[in-house]
């Protein structure tokens, strides 16, 4: 298979005397990558860079051949552009919309919001997969957070992305619901064949998805385990 | 004593020339000015404000503060005068040359004061009335709510025609062309008179008296004001 | 009530004048209480504390200023006149203008203050799922600082409403044709006519206040965290 | 230039009213706010239509109705005088009244507009920490709603320094007492002196500029998340 | 031992014409109490009712002999009188203050916040034993999720409270940390011997902390299983 990844970038952050360089540099051939290292590592910032919410001071990103960053060649794709789905550790979901809404949000181009009543096929299909039929009208501060958990994930996968970036997607969850998404995660990627980098902890998460897998430490990637893939 | 004299704002120039000279006759007395358009300086007077002359721009206005008895009795006296004129912006391109010229079409815009609320639209509708000229004017008025907005209007030639004080149209000489002088019914006198329940009334009482000597109505005369 | 229909023409007018204005306001205070919310670049606030500057200046001043500048001699006014034949004084579109100007910073500040307070996580995720940056705005910025905006657009509503210092300016004061509401307020309290300036206060007062109240009614809080 | 010591009276005038009337509002304004934002009872709407008011009214109106409350036979006015032989009228305390009440509904709406934005998750959380109901007002509430607040008080100020409707009518115009710099622009305007008056205005601008300047210099976006 | 948790509470939670019944009765002599159970399931607004945030809407909950709650009673005592320490899910750290203010806050009283410096033996404690000194002046949105869960962790712990409420307290961390914390949070139970209630969907931790497991189901508890204590 062909590259699927390349990230080689650099940024530094700055708070106050604190100075954490992010220096995180690796190469696959893989779709399912998984990163994982401790906290306060730089995962998640490295993945805001691939996502293109933080643009870095210098470097190149590569995703399934598409070029979204050369700091050399003046490319810097903007988000919008990326096709990425992006899983926020955090969520993100917007406050003013219910789970339906939330969900349908990336599929309705334009300059309005989908209806609170909004249907649609891709919707009802992530609803049930996700099992939230019955929040579907609730909005964010109503649900649980593992319910949260669930319309940020079938937020970001619901428009068809060209790549799936997930920090920790299931983290929230109990383990019997986490199994069932992961199946539902894993077939979805098979289905789309699109490359696919995760942030986890959990170690099922990477006998699951890790055909690669990166430790990451101190901003740097520092051991990388090519799996049988 | 620190007297403080609530003025109408057409007195405002001629006022505090006055009110510097008589400071320096009178040492130890300071005046306080507080000039605004009479009838919401009989609101003031009349709410407790601590006033202790009055100078008003017309009769009605002082006639207010006399029937709420605000009036110290006996000190009343109009102490100068003034005309109503026609006015036309200079190098304006509709001219206007004489009173009878308002009622031509191409005058499209002539301003005066208010005459629900501002003295000299009083005088002026009183006026054109008697020269048989309401009817024609009234649909061309913009409404002052104060001289000097009217003023403003005919400066900057926003309107045809207004009609203002002699003493105002003299501010602005160089933009303004005093048409004729128009002839006013009752004549155009201004009433000054000392505040009873003032703080400072015995003071007072020399102030009004000062506007009236001829050193104070030499400054008057000045900015335009006749004899009363 | 003789005084009655008169007042019915100006309160119609003042509505007139009041809407447009804050349509007016709504649109550029959104767009610039954004700009300074958002974009760094050097002047901001200096820009921020001009353009609250009508806040500061009497309305009278103001409108003597307004005056100079779309006055049938004014640099606007003479290029209007010149070109289109259109003259604005006296008319109720400088009503407008004049009323726009008076309440501009109430929506600017109101607009500023509610986009700074948004988490701009919300924005970036709209931005992942591919919706363009005037999508961005229109779908999660502005909803999100609706309510301080609402608060703001219902003050310069307000301000409209009771504004007589500059539009008396450069409006005149005709009745039926630019004589407003509180003009004709001013007027009556300035002609010690009591029992006619309480009616249009009454008049003001209810009128303001239900569209104030229905304003707030009908537009919930849109960021249902509470 | 003749004409500036007055002038530096008046703005000295102007500043000392300004500041004591946008810290009765904001004092007045942030309680009341806050109450609006998160107090449901029957009539909130209409409170704060109703407290709106002031907006909508030409302030030469309003003065005339503050003439009426704290002039010498008025409700309050009457009072002062009985119990503490307080005149109030002429006076520039009651520039100070004027100001704040023309200006009380911007920290209002300022207020509950910033209030209504923040989550009341971090209110919960600084309860079950152990802090009293004033102390999470004070230690978190308020500096989440500082940006809203603050744009509220900076147009109060801005108000108050331009106010001169009211002002007029109940502190007059006495040079050196009650004369505020918006009230002297507004004179020369009147009589005329176009000069002294653009002096003025200049004045009146570099001020109010610079303190909107400092005041959002100095007092940095304490919700830092963008 | 005596009781140490008596909950018996009653609350419908309506959203449009979903229902959701939160009817939550458990006693236990246990000080260590661990939940688990699927997401949605009603864990986290249990926990909110003992900890005064929200108003069941009847019943009645003691903790180590305190009455919190007796509807019958008309017992409600406010939320900064139960002297509990407790753990959001997502952690609600304050926006405006440092990492250093956060963990002071339920230190200092009155109607001040901590300075941007605070300092203390308890601040200083935490955040070693948390390993948070390298960001002690950072605000939350520089944290990773992570730093933050551990910052919310130690702004509950240090204020010396009388029980721990702890929201999946460990889920943001690699496993490692997790250990680490573990040790630390089961040293400072057993010393002040104070009743804990945690969730979690960590079989670690109901090892660690699980003298007595409920599960939660559909806002019932289910099952109970007293383990050895
Ligand atoms: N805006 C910022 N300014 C300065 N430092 C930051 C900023 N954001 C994050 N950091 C620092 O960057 C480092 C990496 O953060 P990141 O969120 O990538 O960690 P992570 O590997 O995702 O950790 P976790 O597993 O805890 O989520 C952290 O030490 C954090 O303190
Ligand atoms: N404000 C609310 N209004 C209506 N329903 C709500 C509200 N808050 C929560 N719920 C519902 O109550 C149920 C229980 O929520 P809770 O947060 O207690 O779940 P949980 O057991 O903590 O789940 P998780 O493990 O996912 O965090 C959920 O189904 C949720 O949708
Ligand atoms: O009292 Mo005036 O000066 O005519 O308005
Ligand atoms: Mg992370
Ligand atoms: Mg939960």
């Amino acid at each position: 298979m062909s590259t699927q990844f390349k990230v080689d970038i650099h940024k530094t952050l700055r708070s106050g005397e604190r100075v954490f360089q992010l220096q995180a540099s690796f190469e696959s051939s893989s779709q399912r990558v998984v990163v994982y290292g401790s906290s306060g590592a730089g995962k998640s910032q490295m993945m805001k860079a691939v996502a293109g919410l933080t643009t870095p001071d210098s470097g190149r990103i590569e995703l399934a051949g598409r070029c979204l960053y050369d700091s050399a060649g003046g490319v810097n794709l903007p988000a919008q552009q990326r096709k990425v789905a992006y899983l926020f550790q955090d969520y993100a979901l917007f406050p003013h919309l219910n789970v339906r809404q939330n969900i349908g949000f990336g599929l309705q181009r334009g300059w309005r919001n989908p209806l609170a009543r909004v249907d649609g096929e891709a919707i009802r299909y992530w609803m049930e997969a996700f099992e939230l039929d019955h929040v579907a009208h609730q909005y964010p501060h109503q649900l649980s957070g593992g319910q949260r958990q669930r319309v940020a994930l079938a937020r970001a996968l619901a428009p068809q992305p060209a790549a799936l970036l997930l920090d920790e997607p299931f983290a929230a969850l109990d383990p019997a619901l986490r199994d069932r998404m992961r199946a539902e995660l894993g077939a979805l990627q098979r289905r789309l064949e699109i490359p696919m980098l995760m942030i986890t902890h959990d170690p099922e998460d990477v006998r699951a998805f890790g055909d690669h897998v990166l430790r990451m430490e101190n901003g740097s990637i520092f051991r990388v385990e090519e799996n049988a893939a | 004593a620190d007297i403080t004299v609530s003025a109408a704002a057409s007195l405002t120039n001629a006022f505090k020339e006055i009110g510097t000279a008589f400071e320096k006759e009178h040492a130890g007395d300071k005046v306080q000015f507080n000039f605004a358009a009479s009838d919401p300086l009989v609101q003031q007077i009349s709410k407790g404000a601590p006033v202790d002359v009055f100078a008003s721009a017309d009769q009605d206005a002082m006639d207010k503060a006399d029937n709420l008895k605000l009036l110290a009795p006996g000190t009343r006296k109009n102490f100068a005068s003034n005309s109503l004129v026609l006015i036309a912006p200079q190098g304006g391109k509709v001219p206007v040359k004489s009173l009878a010229d308002v009622t031509q079409p191409a005058v499209a815009r002539i301003t005066i004061g208010n005459p629900a609320s501002v003295p000299v639209g009083r005088y002026t509708k009183a006026a054109l009335e008697n020269a048989k000229l309401w009817a024609s004017v009234e649909p061309k008025l913009i409404l002052g709510t104060s001289v000097r907005q009217c003023l403003d209007y005919v400066a900057r030639g926003e309107v045809d025609a207004g009609f203002v004080y002699a003493t105002d149209a003299a501010i602005v000489k160089d933009k303004v062309t005093v048409v004729a002088t128009v002839p006013t019914e009752t004549p155009v006198t201004y009433p000054i008179a000392v505040i009873a329940a003032g703080p400072q009334a015995a003071a007072g009482r020399k102030f009004a008296d000062y506007v009236q000597s001829p050193a104070g109505q030499a400054i008057l005369a000045k900015y335009g004001f006749g004899r009363p | 009530m003789e005084s009655f229909d008169p007042a019915w023409v100006a309160l119609r007018l003042s509505l007139k004048v009041a809407c447009w204005a804050t349509l007016i306001d709504v649109v550029f205070g959104v767009a610039l209480g954004y700009l300074l919310a958002r974009k760094r670049f050097p002047g901001r606030e200096l820009l921020d504390a001009v353009l609250t500057l009508p806040m500061v200046m009497p309305p009278t001043v103001l409108g003597y200023y307004m005056l100079v500048i779309i006055g049938r001699n004014g640099i606007i006014g003479a290029w209007l006149q010149q070109h289109f034949g259109i003259n604005l004084i006296f008319t109720w579109q400088a009503a407008v203008i004049a009323a726009a100007v008076v309440a501009f910073p109430l929506v600017l500040k109101g607009a500023r203050a509610a986009f700074e307070a948004i988490d701009t996580q919300f924005e970036q995720a709209a931005r992942v799922l591919g919706v363009s940056p005037f999508g961005v705005f229109l779908r999660v910025t502005l909803p999100l600082a609706w309510r301080g905006v609402l608060g703001g657009t219902l003050l310069a509503f307000a301000r409209s409403m009771g504004e007589f210092g500059a539009t008396l300016m450069v409006a005149g004061s005709i009745p039926g044709k630019t004589q407003t509401l509180s003009i004709a307020v001013y007027e009556a309290v300035q002609a010690g006519q009591d029992d006619h300036a309480n009616l249009l206060v009454i008049i003001t007062s209810v009128v303001c206040v239900t569209v104030l109240v229905a304003a707030n009614k009908l537009t919930p809080n849109r960021n249902p965290q509470a």
